[in-house]
């Protein structure tokens, strides 16, 4: 196929994250069935539902920590386990990640280690999520909030370009939200995707923004 | 795949789907257990009437038609566990699963009986109901390996998690299997003087090998009834809410 | 970054924070001794009798410390979601899970090869065995680090997993006892223990190779 | 060979009886158990669909 440059705003962007047929069912209650979407550079998905709904489960499947019940899911044409998936893959779940008894620097100076990929450095990192200066404080002595932004620090410096992000806007202030926010949008303008689930409100103007919503199936 | 041909492929497909393996069980259990009740009345008369009695050990060597049947059977349902652990963790055959956690208590039921005949034998024999003799010791051992599988299964909620768990306990286990037989071998060698060997006897008589060898295909029948058996409540209790229960709920009612 | 290098990152981090933790992580220590010294109090102090026993006494007391220190293996790093993040690394995880083991081993292993000579004293093994003591030592508490590891991280995601862990694990114990107790024994008893420590390496080695595996099928299994 | 000899087992009886004993004994619970819960778990789930269909 050319590349035709001029019509390039009017095509459907190429999707990168195609999830097909995903069934997934907990102790014989079926959570959801038959879901399919796939996600594009440069897009948002929020899920949505009640709690129970299976959002928490659909992100877990996609870090590939549950297997589903049935369905596939993947990743530029491969499957999860054979591309390059978790080297271009971040996550933050409820907890943390982080060894509160570690600092602040010592913490992410791992988080690098772990990954192949380079993004931020952690200077840089830090002044994005608003702690710098707090290299040297032990993680025990940071807010719920501070720790929250400490997560998204290792998703800048795991420099990936899908982020999975499960209630991310929970125990942050009014100002830690929107700075969470633009991080997000700063992310997906640069073509880069998040996955995220939320109870709250997005203001995510002017953004692809791809809503799913999981009832609760009986 | 395409080793494998069609046919035979075709054949796993339909046995491993849970209701034909359920009605599939439920047909075969009258058949095996009248070749297990054959086997049995036959292993037992040879072993307990015509068989002459043992010139050192009287009449109480005849534990040995439950005892060494018992003790084979608690390793081949290990290794047969350690396989279907294989199968479950490489296909995801639920089936695998399924047979791998009904197996798990009836080979502790013939670990126990090892143990517990093995003990009964040894009272009048050594004078003592228990004597750290290697057989007796590697038996001990391989029952804590079963009851780690079932107490891990119990302990886990989540069903298919606890089967991927147990699967590799169990493989892990098998490996463990042969270090611990030669290890307690040595053991037993360093520690004490030479036992009454129960199972090296260069040459047992024809009239006692039959009789035992009887026994030993009856077991093997009695481990595929008690299998089945299991394996068809696991089976119910996993799939209680899908359609061929309900299925099966409504043509009983 | 490497792959090296997340392995060294790895048991960098483990070890600091035993550092920072450092009164939990003498806690297998204080208990390998204490269980030591319990033997002469419940036995008798008759020479003989613990000294034909030091071998066993020694061996068992190691056995039971390193049960006591696995559970923290995983556990801390299951709590803080830490795990789910290691599994999420684009490395191989068996590579990143022996960091691991090795870091435990540095932590809880280690020091007892340092008090283990001193106790064997204490309860008159012959100067002649000390050397074996060693040699089983260095050899096969790695070997209980990495058997338990395999216990560890299929009882993680159980809120009350400890007894269970005893179960799966100490029948996986039973070889390593018996060959490195068995060594001591006929080192004390003027023989060569050769065989022995061939067998005990060769457990070690293999193990090595082996066990990283069904940890990290564990692993992906208790974050389920 | 009368039957009180047979069972006497050359003085040995108590020990092989027992043992025959015990072994019929486990592997009768082992296929008793299963099928009893089976009947069980057949009657609950029946009952629970009888309540769902009302």
């Amino acid at each position: 196929m050319q590349p035709d440059q001029s019509g390039i705003m009017q095509q459907p962007p190429q999707p990168v994250l195609v999830v097909n047929n995903l069934s997934c069912s907990r102790d014989d209650r079926l959570l959801f069935a038959e879901l399919s979407f796939s996600l594009a550079a440069g897009q948002v998905l929020l899920l949505e539902g009640d709690n129970g709904s299976g959002k928490t489960s659909l992100l877990r499947i996609l870090c590939g920590f549950r297997t589903a019940d049935d369905g596939e899911i993947r990743w530029r044409g491969q499957t999860l386990d054979s591309g390059s998936y978790y080297k271009e893959m971040a996550y933050v779940g409820h907890a943390d990640g982080a060894k509160k008894e570690l600092t602040v620097l010592e913490n992410l100076r791992f988080t690098q280690a772990l990954h192949s990929q380079s993004g931020y450095d952690i200077d840089q990192a830090l002044i994005k999520v608003e702690l710098a200066g707090f290299d040297d404080n032990s993680v025990q002595t940071l807010s719920a909030g501070q720790k929250r932004r400490l997560s998204l620090a290792r998703l800048l410096i795991a420099g990936a370009v899908l982020w999975i992000l499960d209630e991310p806007f929970t125990s942050l202030d009014r100002r830690g939200i929107a700075l969470t926010e633009a991080l997000i949008a700063a992310h997906v303008r640069q073509g880069g995707m998040v996955m995220l689930t939320s109870h709250h409100d997005l203001t995510l103007t002017g953004l692809p923004l791809q809503r799913i919503h999981l009832n609760s199936c009986q | 795949m395409s080793v494998i041909p069609a046919v035979v492929n075709r054949f796993f497909h339909q046995t491993a789907s849970p209701p034909y393996f359920y009605a599939l069980a439920e047909r075969l259990a009258p058949w095996l257990t009248g070749v297990f009740l054959l086997l049995l009345a036959a292993g037992l008369y040879g072993g307990l009437y015509l068989a002459p009695s043992d010139y050192q050990q009287g009449e109480s060597y005849r534990i040995i038609y439950i005892h060494v049947p018992a003790a084979w059977m608690s390793l081949f349902v290990y290794v047969l566990m350690a396989v279907m652990a294989g199968i479950a963790l490489v296909w995801r055959m639920k089936l695998a699963e399924v047979m791998l956690i009904a197996s798990a208590p009836i080979g502790a039921g013939f670990t126990f009986i090892a143990l517990v005949t093995g003990s009964l034998w040894g009272k009048p024999m050594w004078g003592a109901w228990w004597v750290w003799d290697a057989r007796l010791t590697f038996e001990l051992i391989l029952l804590f390996q079963y009851l780690g599988i079932v107490s891990l299964y119990g302990a886990i909620e989540d069903r298919r998690a606890a089967a991927r768990a147990v699967s590799i306990l169990a493989l892990v286990g098998v490996v463990n299997v042969p270090v611990i037989h030669y290890s307690v071998e040595w053991w037993s060698t360093l520690h004490q003087g030479p036992t009454i060997t129960k199972l090296d006897k260069p040459s047992i008589h024809v009239s006692m090998l039959i009789p035992l060898l009887l026994m030993a295909v009856a077991f093997k029948f009695y481990y595929l009834i008690a299998v089945l058996q299991n394996a068809r409540l696991e089976l119910l209790k996993r799939e209680a809410t899908s359609q061929w229960v309900k299925n099966l709920l409504e043509k009983t009612a | 970054m490497s792959i090296s290098a997340a392995f060294f990152a790895i048991i960098r981090r483990d070890l600091l924070l035993a550092f920072r933790r450092r009164a939990e992580a003498a806690n297998p220590l204080f208990f390998f001794v204490l269980v030591v010294t319990l033997f002469p109090l419940a036995v008798g102090a008759q020479p003989h009798l613990l000294q034909s026993m030091a071998p066993g006494v020694i061996w068992v007391s190691a056995l039971l410390a390193a049960l006591l220190s696995l559970d923290a293996m995983f556990r801390s790093d299951f709590d803080d979601g830490s795990l789910e993040q290691l599994l999420l690394s684009p490395y191989p995880l068996t590579v990143l899970v022996l960091g691991k083991i090795i870091a435990h081993w540095l932590v809880t292993g280690l020091p007892l090869l340092l008090v283990a000579p001193l106790l064997a004293d204490f309860l008159g093994l012959p100067a002649q065995a000390m050397g074996t003591l060693w040699l089983t030592l260095i050899i096969a508490t790695p070997l209980l680090s990495l058997i338990g590891a395999v216990g560890v991280a299929l009882t993680v995601g159980l809120r009350r997993g400890g007894m269970i862990l005893s179960l799966l694990v100490l029948p996986l114990y039973v070889p390593v006892l018996i060959f490195a107790s068995g060594a001591v024994d006929r080192a004390a008893g003027g023989l060569a223990a050769d065989a022995q420590l061939d067998i005990l390496l060769a457990m070690l080695l293999a193990a090595l190779v082996l066990a990283p595996l069904p940890v990290s099928a564990a692993l992906k299994m208790s974050v389920n | 060979m009368t039957l009180r000899i047979f069972l006497e087992m050359g003085g040995y009886g108590f020990y092989v009886w027992t043992a025959y004993g015990v072994t019929l004994l486990v592997l009768l619970l082992n296929i008793l158990l299963p099928v009893v819960q089976r009947r069980q778990l057949l009657r609950q789930l029946s009952l629970r669909q009888k309540r769902g269909q009302r």
